[in-house]
């Protein structure tokens, strides 16, 4: 008969988002005052540039629609490559940074919406069509939303994080379908005079503030990013202190 | 009972509760009909009111069932039947509780969505308002299935499949008005009152026939 | 609506959505630290923050 | 104050589980419910808590107060189920229930943080109720009792799940609420140390 | 792995399987549309094939948040999890069931909803054919939901919202394969082919994610 | 053949449970693992069984059937749920087990009626699963471990909700199986009455 005795010792491997909220506090303000800076200076060109001499001034939507869009792609991606790093590193960060970018993501997608049908409604006469790049957008603010139910439906984080970094990355199809449908499906695809912008083609009047302004969305969507993984750590903080006041108070009372 | 009402509010909001899967459903299914139908934009405007209008029927119903299985499973239901307050009463602050955190959202998510279907500024008003009046009455019905199938232990479907049938005149009413609305000989009025008069009559109904249910459905 | 109504509605629901973004993460923040602040004072420490202890009971 | 039950019988479902069933108590008497397990204790205590309709027999009150027919309107039941919702504060469940059950003429309930004490947990109201123990939700439960008044209590194994701190805790309370004129019935399998109380031995039927 | 297969059809047809209630659901879902979009027949046998398939894509959908939690809650989930035979093969086997006792049917109903409809006998039976074709597709991604959601209170609705933007495409291709068949200039075997295409490769896909979300839901 | 495991640590949730556990088990050979409530008995043996990801440590298996990577994939597991289907009759759950686990190469389950019979249930089969009372449903579960062979059983709290003859008897089968030359590693707050085996004691974690 062989006894073999259990002793634990206490550690942690915490270190790692530690040492990420270290990080965060330093590195946080100077992104925000960063991104400011470049919000500044593409909304001082966006309204200082030519309007276009067909879209008038509706082409100044485009300043705010296209990094919008371009920034629902890459947050989807950002939470991708987190749901890979969940589920093939067992990164203990992955899961908070996909869990802290879905609210970032679909409020970005949702940006991209409503901008597109405020241009769409001058441009097209009507605020929305079934047109396959729209809708795929469309589809990604809905598994946006529907990733953010699922995070809030369960209870313990650990449990949901590798399940919902499954479902992530299935959905992620729909990232290159965005990108190609408007070569892939024709079928109702945006006016010519629309189109005559796209691609390298693009005025370099309109080139300048554009890309500002997409610095600056990407340089917002990272500030936010870092720093509603700061809050997520510290949530779940507070949750497994809140279950150790729980079993510590029954202890005390367990012994009168 | 202000208390309840609020509590029920506070419990659909939280972790886990149902405010927000309702309208994601509801905005789901209603977006995937296009994909069905084909983007004629023109067609979309014709089915528009009434796909809406199915839309938040099915959203309405399929979130119901947890209605009073919940406050079963954790004893609760217990303590509400013994109460001197009429269960009817609370049965309709529960509603009242259900609708305005699942029903109201679908209001308010209408005109998106009317806008998704092509749907003019007038037909989307008419929309809402019908929404807004009719939707209270499909709370009220279903509160009878989720009395029914509060023991039962899958309800989901099952609700729906006993409520539906009731919830017709319901949808019949609420589209016609839109079309009334949209279409100009027919008035607007008289189904948006037959409308609200059904309502009423389920507002009073509906309770009482889940209050039924639930007293006979303890065990 | 004129053109300019259709930009200035896209910047000002930019900006909505920005500042809701923006106030949402403070505002969760700030609320998680006081969450935080609230079980420290009520000497309520992460294992990890303790002295090393070698064995379990 | 008295309460009457005389020649009570209940099924369930095909089954007579119990059959004449009499007995009356005063204010400031107990009766605790014994006997195997399946033997009915539980249906009992529901036909009491008019949740299920009894076959035959009554259930009456005597000098209550005015407007109460049932004497359920003046009873705290504590079942096997907690009846407190797990994504709530145990604030929240609590002040939620201390409104919704409001008091019975003839007393008042104590405020959350007495109650909370009263069951020992005091320090840990702004938890989610879901975050307790088995133990600790009971006690929380019981703190239920206290927050809002009705002079009777049905307890059904109150003590279940409870360590021997607790139940000491426990009788405390019943008993104070007997002093003060109550009525508790409880049905258990240990025994619930409050002193002098009524027996009631339920037998079930031998199949 | 045939006798995992026939045990879930048992389980299915038994007291308080599942099979029955979908068509229902459908039978129920489908036959309201009408009443919304008034009884314009042209209309209805223009928009009837969508309906149907939407109506189906419901139904399914609906009907298969407990494909894995019953195994979860009884404990048969873990002695799958432990077997050698690779855990996708028996989510695929336990998904063929799933369809044979709740996706055949809807099949087989489609016909007579059809006729409310008032489709024409080519529409009918090219809608039966697409939705034979089609539904497969639909159990498999729905799986992956279900997998997802195995450890949720409250699966129901959630699975439907997370899986139905994944099966937009089967829809699409169904419903256009059907149009194609109806207007004669359109092909309709190229669709067809597609919406196979799609069934065969979500049949690969989806018992591979669902089998991946189950693993990583144990606990 | 012989099983070994070292240095094994899992957690729930963010609690470490347990850490740095070893042991090694060859054939005919039976480790009893005891210790208090939430020590972490059942978290080790899903660990064990494959169904939880260890923190660390390694799981392996020595001298084994060829072609068998995981302990787990030779392994019966009897979790606290019986994994049986309550609309099925007792011979349709058994003999879909029987037909879906197979053999593991060495050994193979006896059939339906002597399995039965072995737990000492021959007449009931054809009832569904759902109709037996707990300690029945207990022994069916039970019956399962010898339709489909593995060497290796792990077992969590197999006795519960049994009597005193069916734990008799099922010491019986924990006996011919070790006799066989199997492995079983049972949790349990009881003793088996399996005579000689090792032990390991779970102490849990101090917060
Ligand atoms: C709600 C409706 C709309 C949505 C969802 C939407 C979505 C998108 C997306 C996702 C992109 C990024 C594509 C890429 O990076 O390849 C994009 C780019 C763009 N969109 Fe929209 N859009 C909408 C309406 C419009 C309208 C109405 C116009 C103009 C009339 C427009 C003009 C553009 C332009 C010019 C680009 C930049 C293309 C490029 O250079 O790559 N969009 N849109
Ligand atoms: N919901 C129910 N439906 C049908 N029969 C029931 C139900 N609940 C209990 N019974 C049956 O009623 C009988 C009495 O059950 P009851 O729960 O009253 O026993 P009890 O004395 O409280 O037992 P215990 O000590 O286990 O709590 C039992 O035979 C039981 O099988
Ligand atoms: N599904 C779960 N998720 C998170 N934590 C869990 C889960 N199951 C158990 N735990 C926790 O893990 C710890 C060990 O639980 P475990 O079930 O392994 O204990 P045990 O020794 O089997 O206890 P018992 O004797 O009660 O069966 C406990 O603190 C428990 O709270
Ligand atoms: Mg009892
Ligand atoms: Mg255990």
């Amino acid at each position: 008969m062989s006894e073999n005795s259990l002793a634990i010792r206490k550690f942690s491997d915490l270190a790692n988002p530690t040492r990420f909220l270290a990080l965060a506090d330093r590195v946080l303000p100077w992104l925000a005052a960063l991104t400011v800076l470049f919000f500044a200076a593409g909304l001082w060109l966006s309204f200082t540039t030519e309007g276009d001499y067909q879209q008038g001034e509706t082409v100044r939507i485009m300043y705010v629609h296209v990094p919008s869009a371009w920034l629902s792609m890459m947050c989807y991606t950002v939470m991708a490559i987190s749901a890979l790093g969940t589920l093939v590193w067992r990164h203990p960060l992955a899961d908070v940074s996909a869990k802290a970018a879905a609210p970032i993501g679909a409020s970005f997608t949702f940006l991209a919406l409503v901008t597109g049908s405020l241009w769409g409604k001058p441009m097209w006469g009507t605020w929305w069509v079934w047109d396959a790049r729209l809708t795929s957008v469309f589809v990604l603010f809905l598994m946006y939303l529907g990733l953010m139910a699922l995070n809030r439906a369960m209870e313990d984080p650990a449990r949901s994080a590798r399940v919902s970094a499954v479902l992530v990355l299935v959905g992620f199809v729909n990232i290159p379908i965005i990108k190609f449908s408007v070569e892939w499906w024709n079928t109702l695809h945006q006016p010519a005079s629309v189109m005559r912008l796209g691609g390298p083609t693009i005025d370099p009047e309109f080139l300048w503030p554009l890309m500002i302004m997409a610095i600056a969305f990407t340089l917002l969507f990272f500030t936010l990013h870092i720093a509603a993984m700061r809050n997520e750590i510290w949530r779940r903080r507070v949750t497994s202190l809140r279950r150790q006041v729980a079993r510590n108070a029954g202890r005390e009372s367990l012994a009168p | 009972m202000m208390s309840l009402f609020f509590r029920d509010l506070k419990l659909s909001v939280r972790a886990g509760g149902g405010a927000m899967i309702g309208v994601l459903f509801f905005m789901t299914v209603v977006s995937v009909i296009p994909f069905g139908v084909g983007p004629d934009l023109n067609l979309l405007a014709r089915i528009g009111p009434a796909i809406l209008w199915i839309g938040a029927l099915l959203a309405s119903l399929l979130g119901l069932d947890r209605l009073f299985q919940a406050e079963r499973e954790d004893g609760s239901l217990d303590l509400m039947l013994m109460q001197e307050t009429p269960l009817i009463l609370t049965v309709f602050v529960k509603c009242a509780a259900h609708w305005s955190a699942s029903g109201l959202p679908l209001v308010v998510a209408s005109p998106f969505l009317g806008l998704f279907m092509n749907m003019d500024e007038l037909a989307i008003g008419a929309t809402m308002l019908t929404l807004l009046a009719g939707t209270p009455a499909i709370t009220f019905i279903g509160a009878v299935g989720a009395a029914v199938a509060v023991a039962l232990p899958r309800g989901g479907l099952l609700v729906s499949i006993l409520v539906l049938p009731l919830a017709i005149p319901v949808l019949i009413f609420g589209v016609s008005a839109v079309y009334a609305a949209v279409e100009d000989p027919a008035p607007f009025l008289p189904p948006l009152m037959i409308l609200m008069a059904i309502t009423l009559f389920f507002a009073v109904i509906g309770p009482l026939a889940a209050a039924a249910a639930l007293r006979h459905s303890a065990d | 609506m004129s053109h300019a109504a259709y930009v200035f509605a896209s910047y000002a629901v930019a900006l909505a959505v920005v500042a809701g973004l923006v106030l949402w993460v403070v505002g969760d923040g700030r609320a998680r630290q006081r969450e935080l602040k609230a079980l420290n004072a009520a000497g309520i420490r992460r294992r990890s923050a303790e002295a090393p202890i070698g064995e379990g009971k | 104050m008295r309460l009457l039950v005389e020649g009570l019988s209940a099924r369930r479902g095909e089954d007579l589980i119990f059959n004449d069933i009499s007995f009356s108590l005063a204010a400031g008497e107990a009766l605790v419910v014994t006997g195997p397990n399946g033997s009915g204790k539980s249906t009992l205590l529901r036909v009491l808590a008019g949740l299920l309709q009894a076959e035959t027999g009554k259930i009456s009150l005597k000098d209550g107060p005015p407007g109460f027919e049932h004497p359920h309107e003046l009873s705290h039941y504590l079942g096997h189920r907690n009846a407190m919702k797990r994504e709530l504060t145990v604030e929240e469940n609590l002040s939620f229930w201390r409104r919704f059950l409001g008091n019975s003429p003839g007393g008042s309930g104590i405020d959350l943080a007495a109650a909370a004490e009263a069951v020992g947990l005091a320090g840990i109201t702004h938890l989610p109720f879901g975050y307790l123990s088995a133990g600790q939700q009971r006690r929380m439960a019981m703190a239920k009792l206290l927050v809002a008044y009705r002079p009777i209590w049905i307890l059904d194994e109150p003590t279940a799940a409870l360590d021997a701190g607790a139940d000491r805790l426990f009788a405390g309370l019943v008993t104070s609420h007997l002093e003060r004129g109550g009525i508790v019935i409880a049905a258990t399998h240990q025994s619930l140390g409050i002193g002098q109380s009524k027996t009631l031995q339920m037998t079930g039927f031998s199949h």
